[in-house]
């Protein structure tokens, strides 16, 4: 799929979480290698995502990966949860990026090998026996990240990835992120990485609206002017 | 259909959890321990159905099969389906479902309907396929096993309140499905 | 994790699970009609002597089998009070027997190798709708969410002690249901999201 | 308390968590209105938190909070948790930030009128009988801090508070802080906040070691100097 098709779709779609109507008849097509989404808290950024992972599917319309609906099956992405606890399944770190390894056909003994010389190329060398749930929030995410790219699937949806990373991580994965091949959807508040990590476009999400899908260099001036406004409006 | 995964590995996990309570061990129960796992059991077949609750307890005993150290007490491997309780741990998937199908089918209100149930499933069905295997296993007579269930009554009668109060709990409020 | 797992690797660890799980079901079934107590306790010296031959650490690993002690007893005396203490015995014996071999088996075989080598028995029961992926799968995470429970309790009870200053209370039991089922909605999205399940 | 007397502070305190040790033998006084905490992922500013909330005890030394050692009871602080998930106690928005207020000993009615307000106050206007776990994960994040705040403790702890906010609710909160007339010790990865928000003194935590404790001009830049030479070093 070449750059300026869609990697992911919205055709009409409509969706409600629970009686609170996150999209109306929303169309939007993302195209490009590496895709931001901004947007205030409860604007939809992460139901989008849910979407294009066909963990949510649409009340009304169609949403399209690689140019294939969701409903006709679960389409080939990585999903990187907004908050770790959601995401991760296994005792030991080890177990937690392997799993991906193996689910795509990896033995089983391989997969243990891949998923420890990952880690140590992340500067986690020696983890994979670590209890999961005795990681800080942050190493958490790190290893959640981790898990995600393992895989290498063809789009990565990735919900705030950086939101309890420390610097110097942060650092490496903006140049992992600019050295890889796939299509990524990211959501994010962090604006200065959306702005000078190579991002191809950034869409606005406003209460569940698309107000902007642009080259970073127009969307987030506009976004920060629209905010900083508000708070003035709201301070006063 | 991923949902009902999500529940049986939680619900397989909650019979493995209260295999943390201690286990008391009576000597007139010949060997036979009281346990909260046969609660778990039935608070399975109660939350999340005669299917589901069965499977829960299936894929338990399969963890216990493979070398988890999940029964009370710490035990695990192979060596508790030839022992004398073998009938009782079997017992566990047919208690889940019939627990499952009774709630499902009275019309009484959740507290009594899960008392009912699981007095039925967690007691008497297990005893029905615990006893005699005891007997079997330990040359035991089948008076004497049958005194044994009689010991056990108390504990049955204790767990099925604690199912329904659990039921009724959660019945009361919204546990966030969505 | 492994209960009684022998991590010294013995000749015993060699021989394919599905042979030992064989093994184990054929003595099983050809022991329990033997009424003769010395035979039974022949095949009981021969289960010891196996753990004997397996090293020290074997040995010991099945004599933590102790908590069995007072029910062999009590079927002893029971015997014995009938005036058959030759029964008591075998059936002393037998029981031993059956729990020490199943004991050796636990302990020279791996989870995995375990999981291999029951999955023939799973597949048999495809035509009733088991996966036996999903199984081993699903056997595998009861174990990390028996630790998570806990975890998910401690949490409960700090954010309370945080929030209050006081011990736990009681009022902790509905937020933790609560939680503990949204876990399994949890797990179920995050296995929908790794891709579990879309190869066959 | 004045500002200049600690309102935190540890005397040769030993920290194991399962067998790591995450504090050995560490002292440290932490004065001032508003005190920052930075560092690497797993350096131990959770731990700190923690700490001084009095939900860890340690294994050797003394923690004091306004003065009296935690070991003596907890003390009156408020703690905001780095992952909302394990602060929430409450199915819905109402009486989770009623919760702390009633715990004060104010009347069941009381505290539900004053949630409302506090809600409103901070954009949330109507949300009282929304279920918490079926808000996005910044705005379970914003009413875990109004649900904090509310109490009015002497000392709050806040473990990463914006990291999942949007930036209209950073710049009210950052406004909101300078206002506050409480202790706050504040973990946070967000180096710009902390350097432009009138913190009186940044503590930088290094695998468990103070490596400083000093005015965020000093410390910041030095922290920021250091992790981009991390950086590039483990790029090459
Ligand atoms: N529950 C736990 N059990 C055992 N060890 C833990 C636990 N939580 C954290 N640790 C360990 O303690 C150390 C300090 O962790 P802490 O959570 O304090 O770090 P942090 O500075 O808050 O990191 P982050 O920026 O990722 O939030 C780390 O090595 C971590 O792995
Ligand atoms: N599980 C849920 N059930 C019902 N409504 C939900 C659920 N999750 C989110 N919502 C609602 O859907 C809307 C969009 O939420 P979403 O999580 O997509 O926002 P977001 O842009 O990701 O926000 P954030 O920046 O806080 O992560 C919000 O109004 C939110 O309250
Ligand atoms: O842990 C085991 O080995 C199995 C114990 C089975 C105990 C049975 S279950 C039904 C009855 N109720 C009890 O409390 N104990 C027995
Ligand atoms: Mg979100
Ligand atoms: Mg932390």
């Amino acid at each position: 799929m070449d750059d300026q098709s869609p990697f992911v779709a919205l055709e009409g779609v409509t969706l409600r979480r629970s009686n609170r109507t996150v999209f109306q008849d929303v169309s939007l097509q993302i195209a490009g290698r590496r895709v931001g989404v901004i947007g205030n808290n409860g604007s939809g950024k992460s139901s989008l995502l849910r979407l294009a992972a066909g963990l949510l599917m649409p009340d009304a319309g169609v949403v399209r990966v690689m140019g294939r609906p969701t409903a006709e099956g679960r389409p080939e992405t990585g999903f990187l949860f907004q908050n770790p606890d959601h995401q991760i399944l296994f005792p030991t770190v080890g177990e937690e990026v392997a799993f991906g390894l193996i689910e795509k056909g990896m033995d089983h003994a391989a997969a243990g090998v891949r998923a420890r010389e990952l880690l140590a190329l992340h500067g986690c060398a020696g983890w994979e026996k670590r209890a999961v749930h005795e990681l800080s929030e942050g190493q958490k995410q790190l290893v959640c990240l981790i898990a995600v790219l393992a895989a290498e699937p063809d789009v990565l949806l990735l919900d705030e990835p950086f939101s309890s990373l420390d610097l110097p991580t942060r650092y490496d994965f903006k140049d992992r992120l600019a050295g890889i091949n796939q299509h990524i959807l990211m959501a994010s508040h962090d604006l200065d990485l959306l702005s000078d990590s190579g991002f191809d476009r950034v869409i606005w999400l406003d209460g569940g609206r698309v107000r902007a899908n642009a080259p970073p260099e127009s969307v987030i001036p506009a976004y920060r002017a629209t905010v900083t406004a508000a708070g003035k409006a709201r301070t006063a | 259909m991923f949902r009902e995964i999500g529940l049986i590995i939680l619900f397989a996990a909650i019979i493995a959890a209260l295999g943390l309570v201690p286990r008391i061990d009576f000597p007139f129960l010949g060997g036979v321990p009281i346990t909260a796992q046969s609660m778990g059991v039935t608070l399975a077949g109660v939350l999340i159905g005669a299917r589901n609750g069965a499977l829960a307890a299936a894929v338990f005993l399969v963890a216990v099969a493979f070398g988890m150290p999940l029964l009370a007490g710490g035990r695990g491997g192979l060596d508790v389906f030839t022992g004398p309780t073998a009938g009782f741990l079997i017992g566990f998937v047919p208690a889940a479902y019939i627990t499952g199908v009774l709630f499902g089918a009275l019309r009484w209100g959740v507290f009594l309907a899960a008392l009912f149930a699981a007095f039925i499933g967690g007691y008497v069905v297990l005893n029905m396929i615990g006893i005699p295997v005891l007997a079997w296993v330990t040359d035991k007579s089948m008076r004497e096993a049958v005194g044994v269930a009689a010991g056990l009554l108390p504990g049955g009668i204790i767990k099925a309140f604690g199912t329904a109060i659990i039921a009724y709990l959660l019945a009361g409020m919204n546990f966030g499905r969505n | 994790m492994i209960s009684g797992y022998l991590s010294r690797q013995t000749w015993l660890h060699r021989v394919p699970a599905g042979a030992k799980l064989l093994a184990l079901a054929a003595v099983s079934f050809a022991v329990l009609p033997v009424q003769d107590w010395r035979l039974l306790a022949g095949g009981l010296f021969l289960v010891v002597a196996l753990a004997g031959i397996l090293g020290t650490d074997a040995f010991r690993r099945v004599l933590l089998l102790r908590p069995l002690l007072p029910l062999l007893a009590v079927i002893f005396a029971l015997h014995a009070l009938a005036g058959d203490w030759q029964a008591g015995i075998g059936s002393v014996a037998r029981l031993l027997m059956m729990v020490m071999l199943a004991d050796i088996v636990s302990m020279t075989t791996t989870m995995q190798d375990m999981m291999r080598a029951l999955m023939p028995v799973l597949r048999l029961l495809r035509p009733f709708g088991v996966n036996p992926r999903k199984v081993s799968l699903a056997v595998s995470l009861v174990v990390r969410f028996v630790p998570l429970l806990a975890s998910n309790w401690e949490a409960r009870s700090e954010a309370w002690r945080a929030r209050t200053g006081r011990k736990q209370s009681w009022r902790l039991v509905a937020p933790f249901l609560a939680e503990t089922l949204r876990m399994a909605d949890q797990i179920a999205e995050s296995l929908d999201a790794r891709g579990f399940g879309r190869r066959g």
